[in-house]
């Protein structure tokens, strides 16, 4: 199998989608000519041409609105924000428009438009560019919300992304840009909601997604190896559909229950998914269900003490040691 | 409902010895058949006499919500909408009424609408400030004060891409020129030369806020920050409404440019129906307006010395408005109610299939 | 005691704090010359002048950020916000700058501001208009969320929002304004993270706030009539803060926990609390946490069927019906 | 480092010969002493100086994130903030080590604060985005495209609020007068009379998008939409920048009034450190600007023509920049970095005091 960065499998996707449905375009600041901040439409502008491949003005209520208008009449916009922080300016057209449309006219409009970018910490880029919005979106019904941790589930789920009818926003992450993986070739998609065992155990069960599954995977390989622990890894991919019952059935089989996610926590996703846990497996629990985030603060920008703002392997290993 | 609380279209009601319209001869308006210009009218006054139907609805405490009326800006919808070809679109704010008549929505789900019922246009889960007819290229009827226009822009940038010569008028209201939103989609209307039209209805107030307490500047002229086309013209004679928005159409449609429409014109009752509009406005200055201006008596003024309206024609038109927003009344009145289970259908196109194309939980439920 | 409705008595507030500090300036939309969109500032032009009582454009990005700057300047800006809903269109200015400003500069910046306003459903404004934020806004460290339940809460958590040096958050609710309850005169203040034990009772904790506590109230003496159950209700009166060592203490007498929200499930300051009492008390409880909260689907207009979307006393007794 | 990636100040690189500013007789320059023309000149050595310093300690990995330099543009911050007066305030975006030390900031704690130190001016929780010195009304360094220009207005607001004589300049870069919140603030300014100067740095280019591919219209007439004052100047030459913000900032202190300022100006290095800088303009165009407009090179220039700058006096100058780069480099190495206990100092005003005034849990930690 071919083995593509995180980067060049969303690239892919992108690059097949448009071959594939001529309503496609992408769009951002910079997406074009300075070919993508972090690069993942390299190339696609000397390809696709400025039809296609559009730079915007720094407007990102104005062009993600316009792009939502745009899908309204059967446009696939897939719109880049060069941070995913960036969406606070557009909010009002995210969570209003994109994600209201469709009910407020009784079902009459569909919104199959993808908003795309990094959202995540680590990078040493401060307060303002280092949110992590996934609960925030996965809050409002009507936006579907995809957290992919690795190559493959990218492209797949971005195929998935830009021929579902409603409003994807697809949170990607700076670090795991450049992070290799084998990429089955051909036209693979994912459903949205099914979840992913990263690792199988029963000791222990993990719920994480995004980059967290990374650290999840070696501290649990570092367990393994130290301690003997035998520690199920669940990759949700989705945060909105969940992929609930996978989880439910991991923790009847474990009994125990980490949340692993890159969040602050008030209201965090983890908050979600303990909060159903507790209710759905109540006596299946045999301890309470713990959660490793992110320390409770804005984004500090003093990179070795972001490094431990946000979760680690250390920590996450923390975690597990204080429920085993 | 008692005929008091409506406005007269009576040919009694003509208070000025009538001028011909200086813009009667606009090739937009030239070209009208007389049904033609017998439906604009007739539109007007079917938008007036379905609002003024509402306000008792309302009182009985059957329509919930805002309830904004577009009473006295009748013309700028009607001729708006009566430009408009299969390729163009419109969208607009919650003062939308109009607009869904103008385009050709049937009043019945209009007023079922409004009473929340499964019947309405929107099922009865948008209300007032949601109206929507995509089958029609209306796309709403919008709550958040200038959101619709980076929308209306969306709708200009598919037509265009598409390669479709057709153009998207937005509408907003003087107030909302002042959003942030409104000034980025003018920067991306100008500079990627999108075929939509920003259509300013100045009615002179936001909610009580007069325009020049609100706006620094004239609001039409802010065009020209952007190398932006401008016109300006009134609203309270249809001609000049259709002869203004069909040179600026033509133009969106044939060199794909946009502009700014500023459109002046004058609403007679409160911002919404709860607003006692007692704070910030003269009634003489309505009256005034009404006395002087009124779109549908102006029209009617015209159409009279134009020989294609008769006081018994008058008399039909209005007779037919008020009997169609009764039975508009008749079948909101008979029509149900959405269910609970209601509640979460339309939120997503997949689960509004028979089959759903993701799997996991989407809806996170409690008792 | 004088008895005042809730709009009365933050307008009492609102006059006390602006006559007892020079800084104290009221802002927002239609706030003087209209009166108020909700009447909350009525009367205050006449009384104050224009200097001090301001209306602004529909601008919300640009006067809260003004009223941000302003704020680091020493102005206490109190600014409405005609329904809650619309702090989309201000949203970075909220999130990123009177949120982050004190950290980003080292703690160099205080930002005394109020945004105020309503944050509710029920009215049958619809999709747009209806917004819960208290989740949301918690969610950033930085803010304060203070959301009050009667008059009396409302004038004493003003006060103490008016003279916090941190942005705080105020969310008021459009169906509360004309509930009436007895006001204490004089100069009261109630300090942020202490919940009040609405009523007390031993078989079932029901956690809640803002309108929801009426609600809860109604559902208990019901139940209380017809069925004996002794119910005990906490109302939050603040966010964040939140008042944690209430709850667990109420658990570990009751067992037994509802949380009634008027929020969507997602991610909702209700499923944040269940995730910590789980954590924290998971041996004091008999049952499952449940919760109560806001179908999850954008507000529907129709008015009878947004009755049943929301909270009401027969869904909370529904609540408190599968946990006793 | 080596002195080969560092821009020339010695007078061998003079490749013009120098023609007298035209601007040097404006009442704001002609009142200078000589020594207060020669501290703008060292002022704006050591940013140059401070910034080359930085890039080395980038490349070594001590530095992370982003680092927007600001070379080549360095007379149009310290000409602006050299005409502050006590009651006037400054705001920038996240290309801001140029304003922190013409406002007067020691470069210890800004090189101490790109290393993440706890002894950098904002405890090493902003990075290089978000210098902030309130003590000298400085009031940062904001990293969100125009959302700094409310806040500036808002700085007018409460100056103006509180009787002073002041005014607030917010700057802003090309790219960002197409955020909505700069439209805003445009119009509440206008509206308010607030005396806030919205001066817009044309540098060319955000990031890689040059100004003709994001903006429509001219960016300093935009102010014109709102009846709003401009003024245009270069930003090469600090006497056209003084004169031109003197006059402006005295017109808003005295009249309370804003205007939208636009300089003109020019960045050599991409627009962060890591931006390849390849893909969107020549070589030649940059070299053409360093050759021909240097603001350093100028003002040395002209300098050297008033007798204010000898070569000795300027060689001083550079070295003494060279060392303070250096010390600060010094400094910030020595620095220890802050704790994992201090990610929550900071947050709240509240929890910084020795005591709390609220109950509760304010902070929702987990292991
Ligand atoms: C972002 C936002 N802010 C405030 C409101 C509340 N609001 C609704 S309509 C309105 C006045 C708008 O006036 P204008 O744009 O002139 O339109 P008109 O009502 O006159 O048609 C206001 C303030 C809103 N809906 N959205
Ligand atoms: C809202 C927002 N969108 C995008 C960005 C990413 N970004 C940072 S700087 C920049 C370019 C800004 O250019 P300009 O305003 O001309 O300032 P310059 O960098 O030239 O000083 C962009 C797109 C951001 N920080 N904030
Ligand atoms: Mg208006
Ligand atoms: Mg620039």
């Amino acid at each position: 199998m071919p083995v593509l960065t995180y980067r060049e499998a969303i690239r892919a996707a992108l690059s097949e989608e448009i071959e594939r449905d001529p309503n496609v375009v992408i769009m951002g600041e910079e997406v074009a000519q300075f070919s993508g901040a972090s690069q993942v439409t390299a190339g696609m502008l000397d390809k696709y041409g400025p039809k296609l491949i559009v730079d915007t003005p720094i407007s990102e209520a104005g062009f993600i609105g316009m792009g939502i208008g745009a899908s309204m009449l059967g446009i696939r916009p897939v719109m880049e924000l060069m941070f995913w922080s960036f969406y606070s300016v557009a909010f009002d057209q995210i969570v209003n428009n994109a994600a209201n449309v469709r009910y407020m006219s009784g079902g009459q409009i569909a919104c199959p438009i993808v908003i795309r970018g990094p959202a995540n910490g680590g990078t040493n880029v401060g307060a303002t560019h280092s949110h992590t919005v996934e609960n925030i979106l996965a809050h409002h019904p009507g936006l579907k919300v995809v957290v992919p941790s690795n190559a493959a589930d990218a492209k797949a789920l971005m195929k998935t992304a830009i021929r579902d009818n409603d409003p994807v926003m697809f949170l990607e992450n700076t670090i795991l840009y450049g992070e290799k993986g084998e990429v089955p070739e051909g036209d693979i998609t994912l459903p949205f909601g099914r979840a992913a065992i990263a690792r199988a155990g029963k000791d222990l069960t993990i719920v994480t997604y995004g980059r967290c599954v990374l650290h999840s995977l070696a501290a649990a390989e570092t367990l393994r190896a130290s301690k003997g622990f035998d520690i199920e890894i669940i990759d949700l991919r989705t945060i909105r559909p969940l992929d609930v019952d996978t989880i439910l059935r991991s923790v009847a089989k474990t009994h125990r229950l980490l949340i692993v996610e890159e969040q602050r926590p008030y209201c965090s996703i983890g908050s979600h998914i303990a909060a159903i846990v507790q209710e759905e497996a109540f006596d299946e629990l045999d301890a309470p269900i713990l959660r490793v985030g992110t320390i409770d603060a804005p984004s500090i920008y003093s990179p070795p003490v972001e490094k431990q703002q946000i979760p680690n392997v250390d920590r996450v290993i923390a975690g597990i040691l204080r429920l085993l | 409902m008692s005929k008091k609380s409506t406005e007269p279209t009576g040919a009694a009601a003509v208070s000025q010895s009538p001028a011909a319209s200086v813009h009667a001869n606009a090739p937009a308006n030239a070209k009208l058949s007389a049904e033609q210009r017998i439906e604009l009218y007739r539109k007007m006054v079917r938008i007036r006499r379905f609002e003024e139907r509402c306000l008792p609805v309302y009182n009985s405490g059957k329509i919930g919500g805002f309830l904004h009326l577009y009473i006295g800006q009748e013309a700028v919808a009607v001729g708006a909408c009566s430009l408009m070809g299969k390729d163009d679109h419109v969208i607009t704010a919650y003062r939308d009424h109009g607009h869904a008549i103008a385009v050709g929505m049937d009043t019945k789900p209009l007023m079922a609408e409004l009473y929340g019922k499964i019947t309405g246009c929107s099922k009865g889960k948008g209300g007032s400030m949601h109206y929507f007819a995509p089958d029609l290229n209306y796309w709403g009827g919008h709550g958040i004060v200038g959101g619709q226009i980076p929308l209306g822009t969306g709708l200009a940038y598919a037509v265009k891409h598409q390669g479709k010569k057709g153009a998207a008028m937005a509408f907003m209201g003087d107030g909302a020129v002042n959003q942030g939103a409104v000034h980025e989609a003018y920067n991306l209307a100008a500079l990627w030369d999108l075929p939509v039209l920003f259509v300013i209805e100045n009615n002179g107030y936001s909610m009580g806020t007069s325009q020049e307490r609100s706006s620094a500047g004239e609001l039409g002229k802010r065009a020209e920050a952007y190398d932006m086309k401008f016109y300006i013209c009134g609203g309270h004679d249809i001609y000049e409404v259709r002869a203004t928005l069909d040179a600026a159409l033509t133009r969106a449609r044939e060199e794909s440019k946009p502009a700014v429409v500023e459109i002046d014109t004058y609403r007679y009752r409160g911002h919404s129906v709860a607003d006692p509009d007692k704070t910030y406005r003269d009634r003489a200055e309505i009256e005034d307006y009404r006395k002087t201006k009124d779109p549908i008596q102006v029209f009617q003024n015209q159409l009279v010395l134009e020989k294609v309206l008769t006081p018994a024609l008058i008399e039909e038109i209005d007779a037919a408005a008020r009997a169609e927003s009764e039975r508009a009344v008749e079948f909101a009145e008979a029509s149900p109610f959405p269910t609970v289970d209601d509640i979460q259908k339309d939120v997503y196109w997949e689960t509004d299939q028979p089959k759903r194309t993701s799997e996991g939980r989407i809806f996170f439920n409690q008792p």
